[in-house]
């Protein structure tokens, strides 16, 4: 989360407040004031865009589109209806919101540079019809002659037109602060580092990125509004794929995933070419040059640099606070007493990748509140079937019953929601966002505050974010991190990353926690520890399900273990059991014999590099 | 933290409102400085546009203070880019006016930029002359008083010239239109059309075509299919040399004239296919010179590189941009002032025997007159193996 | 019918031009998973920079082969500096920024020093259009789609026959396994970039008989060309051509039998439902992800 | 005689996973060594960073007198050592042929000499399913041939050392059966060993010496006789704790 906007965000808003309201009566001329006016509308769109390419991690060259439509759509408004600055930023934003909708159906299927080609062709298609809508846009010559802009009937001059715009401006610094500090900038932040982590924490990844177009559409029709009653004319000349580079530029310039980033990358890329003029034909070469440097020595962009050289400094002066007493699981998620139950049963699943069959018709269930452990050699299809209950595959044949309840086609947000939770092989953790903050997303699905009353900060919101800090805060003493809380992920040894997944997937109140070799990469001491956590779980009633190559570590704590071989169950039955099953020794060992070896199974062909 | 920027938010939204009502404007300056601005395109496929206006502007304004300056002060002229974008335009036009406070301005290049200039040039209350952009409605904008002037051709006018010598063409009178679809292409269609209408016809057809279009096959097939004779074309020579081409490819020549757009290079892209294509312009510095203009042409070989009379290129900007300087240095020592209104006031007293013709006056009272260069001043000329001629030194018809 | 002859000729010549700036995009990005940006402008090059060249009097083959050199050069420069380091960028926002940067200062430079008017390049294959059942077509409108599918040709064969090309198949599909036969990978992807800007220097020169050469003829160029390759499916050299070639013919049937007007307007829709449909493109092999 | 490769005290790191704590193992020239272990040991990390697939994040690695630790895998494969990886990772868009062609890739002039046709032809003679599919897509092989493969591929460069990973991986036993063979034939050639296999009693009947990994470190080595008998192997594998 951005340092300097939590420590300076109070003074920055008075600071900004009182600005504003002097600016009029120090500008030297009108046309520095109106040059400000500009800047500020710049940085509306870039606070934006900063929602969707900071934040949600989606690359928009489309935006000066989206910006074109707010615009048009208040200049035609104003010129022919006479239809005042408000009803024009309602349909004006409400117009681009609409697009923005639509430009973000596409990142369900396509992302990276094919999503920018999406938006590249959305930006020309604007463009072009913008230019060729003649009746409508007047082409080439534009609108002119937008009147003066009217405020609840009262004709704003400059100076006035001026502070609303600054005001508009500010609340949208705010939404955009607001909305980073919040579950849905949280959402935003973890679906571009980890969609699959994303998923299995309960979050509708299409919806997060949905929002994110439509904040930052909205933000971009509304400077488009803004613009036409300040230019008082537009024409299609300001709406190119140039100016959407700019726009992204501005952000990336200030600091993207900032909040005071893109009013600085506004405040410069607005000044910029006045003084670029003195360069006469070099300007577009000045320019240029500008754009390459800042992608070499400032990738972080202004704010973010600094940022990043302040966080420095304040990491080596983080306080090493004692862990009091360690609060029960009880008391912090929501647990059921196990009643015996199936948790989960799945009947014949099979799993294939091209013509090779990952897992083949395995049936497992597991039982409420044990720990129920998934070995094999590797390669046997453990992790596969794992991502095929926990929704991250689907199932190629068979069916799947989670809680009484038909699961085969659910999503992994869907299942996650219902109370399945899981770790990751590799850990997936969101590495750039806060301990604290990497938990708070899985309480995203719990929160009753809405959007509106998120971004307004509501008591509703307030109540929900203090409830569920303290919960988070809570989980992390469970799991022993209270001290890290405000460390970044990443920064965390291993072993705490590992706790810290566990932490945040108890966060959704699982009746079945999947962990996905949680031994890996840990020290011994480290293991004991993670033994305690699982018994400790399954005795709380959460139901385990655990895939480990570690297998000291399974034979101590499983009540049933399952081995998989080429795809196959080859075993199922108590520890002791398995250990001893003459097949499974094979399968680890090899057989002494080649002959012996399990049946010459169908040998995968055509496999995958 | 986050209900101190609520409140901050609320308080500042109340203090707004206040202000809004109590709202001052800033007081105007009385005299102007004695600059003269200029919005045109520095950078971008259009950069020759204001390299020449920047040219002819310089030329003047040297000349003039070299004699003094005017009311003792001297002149200055600043150019600011506008890359041939209309609202970049419009800010450049409240920058020469609000911040540089400069007595008049001159236009630029395009005519889509001139026409957005229109209201912030009223709102400031500053002498516009065009030197480039022939739109008509620029110029002729129904506003009294109106502050666009214009030292340059005007498509209304221009259209007149052209039907006319298109008609003289073609046996049957069929005329068909080919035009840019931009501002100045749109902008010149209805005058092209009513020109034809005060002749006793109309159009076979109008096709358009965009910038860097390589083809207009399907445009041309159409109008050939509607019998045109004879192709009135407003657009510029990248797409003039396509039609010559395309032409050539569906195997048609019909009478071709056009705009000044097509006197750049068309010759050296199109070669022999543009031979006999007719082109209107209102300046040429090709051929024999006459002194004044021999001795603007050395400056010009030594002061900005220009090798050839070939090399220059816009060579009617550059023309024109000199008369409106020397027009508005004379209005500026009429008025006594650097008073910009006393300056408009004074414009209609001008009287100047400049490069492209004798103005006298330069401009009237009627919106009609604002235009400066009469199309008796306008030439026919050809293109011809490369060079644009007269076409009586061609054996164009 | 002869009209409709037309415009399928015309389409072919255009589609051919984009044909031919997507097959560099697609080389470069098989080597290296991005591209550059500014391809277009290495087109520009390659067309300016023969003029330039024949204006100061270097014969027609010299001017070309050196302008082609100077675009590898530009290519294996832009790999080095504003690619590799950022290559390993997950949004890509990167590279693509870089390479848009340098394409700006590409083209303004180019406007400054070889001025802003289109100039034509002299070529026979202009001098005179053939008819081909009523419709005419210059000879060098029909070479250029004819060596767009010569080149994929040729590179398959070079992909297939020899030891560098078959290590840029292998960088392609694994750069570990790669690695272990002993392919320098960063230099495999230096020789994309080079072949690429080679290729686009080539179809610079081929084009600008057509369309004339000037200092802003890329930006569009890339930018379509970029398209079509992703609609093509970026990974496929067949894909991207015959995307290529039917997104010209589909052009010039816009413009003959609905509007010039709506030419990009349709175009561009065109690239987003095509994407929506294949997100790999038509043509395109589904890149790996690995969970 | 200084051993043909010499691995000290190496460790490797993923971010804050170490994969490779401070193993140290040799191999004589001419020697069939194996590293055995189970799933996630470090096995196949020690031999990425040997094959400089991975940069190791300590320790030497000495190959034959020079020191290769931190090399790029395309100049280790320069020096004779060659690896087979794990999941074969054949080029299988290209033709058999071409696979093998690539094989020879580092070799000096790196393409079709007669030499490479000759050893092309041994690789033939060594598996002639291949010379039967020569023409034919990489990618339609079955697994086993895949692996036949990509053994070639790896010996195509002409090693001292050819690295084996998991070669067991996905394989029926029948195709092992032929396999494993022929990698101990490669060996009485002359040719040094390094095997990773998870399949312990396998690896322990062909390999002269083991190492065992165990959580990323080298729990223990010896001749692969003596190795085979050892309880603490078994323990390894299985977890059987003798009862405490």
């Amino acid at each position: 989360m951005s340092r300097i906007a939590r420590y300076f965000n109070p003074a920055f808003v008075v600071a900004a407040a009182i600005l504003i309201l002097a600016l009029p009566h120090i500008a030297a001329n009108e046309y520095e004031l109106r040059l400000i006016t500009l800047l500020l509308i710049y940085a509306i769109i870039a606070l934006g865009l900063n929602v969707l390419v900071g934040l949600t991690g989606l690359v928009s060259l489309g935006q000066a589109g989206l910006y074109a439509i707010g615009a048009y759509t208040a200049a035609i408004l104003a010129t022919r209806l006479g239809v005042g600055l408000v009803p024009g930023l309602i349909l004006g934003m409400a117009l681009a919101g609409a697009f923005g909708v639509l430009l973000a159906y596409p990142t369900v299927r396509v992302r990276g540079v094919y999503l920018a080609v999406v938006t590249i062709a959305f930006g020309i298609i604007v463009e072009n019809v913008a230019i060729e809508w003649d009746s409508l846009t007047g082409s080439w010559v534009g609108i002119s002659n937008v009147p003066a802009p009217t405020l609840l009937g009262l004709p704003l001059d400059t100076n006035a037109y001026f502070i609303v715009v600054g005001a508009s401006a500010l609340i949208a610094y705010l939404v955009n602060l607001n909305l980073m500090n919040s579950r849905f900038g949280r959402a935003m932040r973890a679906t571009a580092q980890s969609e699959i982590a994303s998923r299995s924490l309960g979050i509708n990844v299409a919806a997060i990125r949905t929002l994110a177009f439509v904040v930052s559409a909205m933000a971009a029709g509304a400077a488009g509004v803004f613009y036409v009653y300040l230019n008082k004319y537009i024409s299609p000349d300001i709406f190119s794929f140039t100016d959407s580079v700019r726009f992204l530029l501005m952000v990336i310039l200030g600091g993207s995933g900032t909040a005071l980033g893109p009013v600085v990358g506004a405040s410069i890329m607005t000044y910029l070419p006045e003084y670029l003029q003195a360069f006469g034909p070099w300007q577009a070469f000045a320019y240029g040059l500008l754009l390459a440097a800042v992608m070499f020595f400032l990738p972080r962009g202004i704010v973010g640099s600094v940022e990043h050289f302040l966080s420095g400094r304040m990491a080596e002066a983080r306080p090493d606070t004692a862990s009091e007493e360690r609060p029960r699981l009880a008391d912090i998620v929501a647990v059921n007493p196990a009643d015996g139950s199936a948790c989960l049963d799945a009947r014949g699943v099979s799993v294939a990748f091209g013509g090779l069959v990952a897992v083949d018709k395995v049936d497992e269930t597991v039982d409420s509140g044990k720990i129920h452990a998934l070995i094999g050699p590797n390669g046997a299809g453990k992790s596969t079937f794992l991502n095929a209950i926990s929704g991250v595959y689907r199932a190629d044949s068979g069916s799947i019953t989670f809680l009484g309840r038909d699961t085969t086609q659910l999503n992994s947000h869907q299942l996650a929601r219902l109370g399945l939770a899981r770790t990751f092989q590799n850990t997936e953790l969101f590495s750039n966002m806060t301990v604290l903050e990497n938990v708070l997303v899985a309480f995203h699905k719990e929160y009753r505050s809405n959007i509106f009353s998120t971004i307004c900060r509501l008591p509703s919101f307030q109540r929900d974010e203090r409830r569920f800090r303290q919960a988070a805060m809570d989980l992390l003493g469970y799991v022993g991190l209270s001290a890290y809380a405000h460390e970044k992920a990443e920064n965390l040894a291993f072993g705490h990353q590992r706790q810290l997944e566990i932490a945040r997937a108890l966060a959704l109140s699982p009746k079945l926690l999947l962990l996905d070799e949680p031994a890996a990469g840990l020290t011994h001491s480290e293991i004991e520890n993670l033994i305690a956590l699982v018994r400790e779980l399954a005795a709380n009633g959460i139901t385990v399900l655990i895939v480990e190559h570690h297998v000291e570590l399974i034979m101590e704590i499983s009540d049933h273990v399952t081995v998989l071989d080429y795809g196959e169950l080859i075993a199922s039955g108590s520890a002791t059991e398995v250990q001893t099953d003459p097949k499974v020794i094979e399968a680890y060992f090899g057989s002494q014999n080649f002959g012996d070896g399990p049946a010459a199974s169908a040998e995968p062909a055509g496999g995958e590099a | 933290m986050s209900k101190f920027s609520m409140s901050a938010a609320i308080g500042g939204a109340a203090v707004f409102a206040t202000a809004i009502a109590l709202g001052t404007g800033p007081a105007n300056a009385a005299e102007a400085n004695p600059c003269i601005g200029n919005s045109g395109p520095v950078t971008g496929p259009a950069a020759f546009g204001g390299k020449s206006i920047r040219m002819g502007a310089e030329m003047a304004v040297d000349e003039i203070n070299a004699a003094g300056g005017v009311l003792g002060k001297k002149l200055k002229f600043i150019q600011y880019d506008d890359r041939g974008a209309p609202p970049r335009g419009v800010d450049n036009v409240r920058r020469i006016g609000l911040k540089d406070n400069c007595v008049a301005m001159l236009g630029g290049y395009h005519s889509t930029v001139a026409l957005a200039m229109r209201d912030p040039i009223h709102e400031i209350k500053i002498v516009y002359v065009g030197v480039i952009a022939a739109n008509t409605k620029v110029i002729e904008n129904g506003r009294n008083p109106n502050y666009m002037f214009r030292v340059s051709a005007k498509d209304r006018w221009v259209s007149k010239f052209l039907v006319a010598e298109a008609l003289k063409r073609s046996p049957s009178n069929k005329v068909g239109i080919m035009y840019e679809n931009t501002g100045w292409g749109k902008g010149a269609y209805p005058n092209i059309q009513a020109a034809l209408r005060e002749q006793g016809t109309k159009e076979v057809g109008a096709e358009t075509f965009n910038w860097r279009d390589t083809d207009m096959t399907p445009q041309l097939i159409r109008l050939r299919k509607a019998g045109a004779e004879s192709l009135v074309m407003w657009g510029l020579d990248r797409e003039g040399n396509q039609i010559m081409r395309s032409l050539q490819k569906i195997g048609w020549n019909p009478v071709k004239i056009g705009a000044w757009g097509f006197a750049g290079n068309l010759g050296e892209l199109a070669g022999k296919l543009a031979n006999c294509a007719l082109i209107m312009q209102t300046y040429s510095w090709m051929g024999k010179l006459e002194p004044r203009a021999q001795k603007l042409y050395a400056t010009m070989q030594k002061r900005y590189g220009v090798k050839s009379q070939k090399d220059i290129r816009m060579g009617s900007g550059v023309a024109d941009a000199y008369d409106a300087i020397h027009i508005i240095a004379k209005a500026i020592k009429i008025a006594g002032s650097f008073d910009r209104q006393k300056v408009y006031e004074a414009m209609f007293s001008v009287k100047h025997d400049g490069l492209v013709m004798n103005y006298d006056p330069a401009f009237e009272r009627t919106e009609e007159r604002h235009d400066a260069i009469l199309p008796s001043a306008y030439k026919l000329t050809a293109w011809y193996n490369g060079e644009l001629l007269p076409v009586s030194q061609t054996p164009c018809k | 019918m002869s009209a409709a002859l037309q415009y399928f000729l015309a389409g072919l010549g255009i589609g051919g031009i984009y044909a031919l700036v997507a097959i560099g995009f697609h080389i470069m990005w098989s080597s290296a998973k991005a591209v550059n940006f500014a391809h277009g402008d290495t087109l520009m090059l390659g067309a300016v920079l023969t003029i330039v060249f024949l204006d100061h009097g270097i014969a027609m083959p010299l001017a070309i082969l050196l302008s082609i050199g100077v675009a590898i050069v530009f290519g294996v420069v832009l790999e080095r500096v504003a690619i590799r380091p950022f290559a390993d960028h997950a949004a890509s926002i990167g590279w693509m920024l870089t390479t848009i940067a340098i394409g700006i200062m590409l083209e303004s430079y180019a406007t400054i020093e070889f001025g802003a008017f289109a100039r034509p390049l002299p070529s026979p294959g202009v001098d005179k259009p053939i008819i081909i059942f009523g419709a005419g077509v210059f000879i060098q409108e029909l070479l250029i789609p004819f060596v767009a599918v010569l080149i994929v040709v040729l590179l398959g064969i070079f992909q297939r026959r020899t030891q560098l090309g078959r290590a840029m198949r292998a960088v392609a599909f694994n750069r570990v396994a790669a690695g272990i036969v002993g392919i320098n990978v960063l230099h495999v992807s230096m020789f994309s970039f080079a072949l690429a800007s080679a290729l686009g220097g080539l179809a610079g020169i081929l084009v600008a008989p057509v369309i004339q050469a000037s200092a802003t003829m890329g930006l569009l160029l890339g930018i379509k060309g970029f398209a079509v390759a992703i609609i093509g499916g970026i990974t496929s050299a067949p894909g991207v051509v015959i995307a290529g070639l039917l997104y010209g013919i589909i052009e010039k049937f816009v413009d003959g039998y609905i509007s010039t007007a709506a030419r990009e307007a349709v175009g561009f829709s065109l690239v987003i439902v095509v994407l929506m449909l294949f997100p790999q493109g038509l043509f395109g092999r589904r890149e790996l992800v690995k969970v | 005689m200084a051993a043909l490769l010499e691995v000290k005290n190496l460790s490797v790191t993923y971010g804050h996973v170490e994969a490779v704590r401070d193993v140290s193992l040799q191999v004589e020239a001419g020697e069939y060594v194996s590293i055995i272990g189970n799933n996630g040991a470090g096995k196949s990390s020690t031999l990425k960073a040997i094959a400089g697939v991975v940069k190791p994040a300590g320790g030497e690695i000495v190959l034959d007198g020079k020191p290769i630790a931190g090399k790029p895998s395309y100049d280790v494969v320069r020096l004779g050592l060659s690896m087979v990886p794990e999941g074969r990772l054949i080029f299988a868009d290209q033709t058999v042929e071409d696979n093998l062609y690539l094989g020879a890739y580092a070799r000096r002039g790196g393409g079709r000499s007669r030499e490479v046709s000759e050893d092309l032809e041994r690789m033939f003679a060594l598996f002639p399913i291949l010379k039967d599919r020569r023409q034919q897509l990489a990618g339609s092989l079955s697994g086993g041939e895949q692996q036949m493969l990509a053994l070639s591929r790896g010996l195509l460069s002409r090693p001292r050392l050819l690295m084996i990973d998991e070669m067991s991986l996905g394989l029926a036993p029948r195709v092992l059966e032929t396999l494993f063979p022929v990698i101990e034939m490669l060996n009485r050639e002359g040719l040094a060993i390094l095997l990773v296999e998870q399949l312990a009693t396998v690896a322990l009947r062909y390999a002269h010496r083991s190492y065992v990994m165990e959580d990323s470190r080298i729990l223990l080595s010896g001749p692969s006789r003596e190795l085979a008998s050892d309880e603490r192997v078994v323990e390894a594998y299985l977890g059987r704790r003798k009862a405490s």
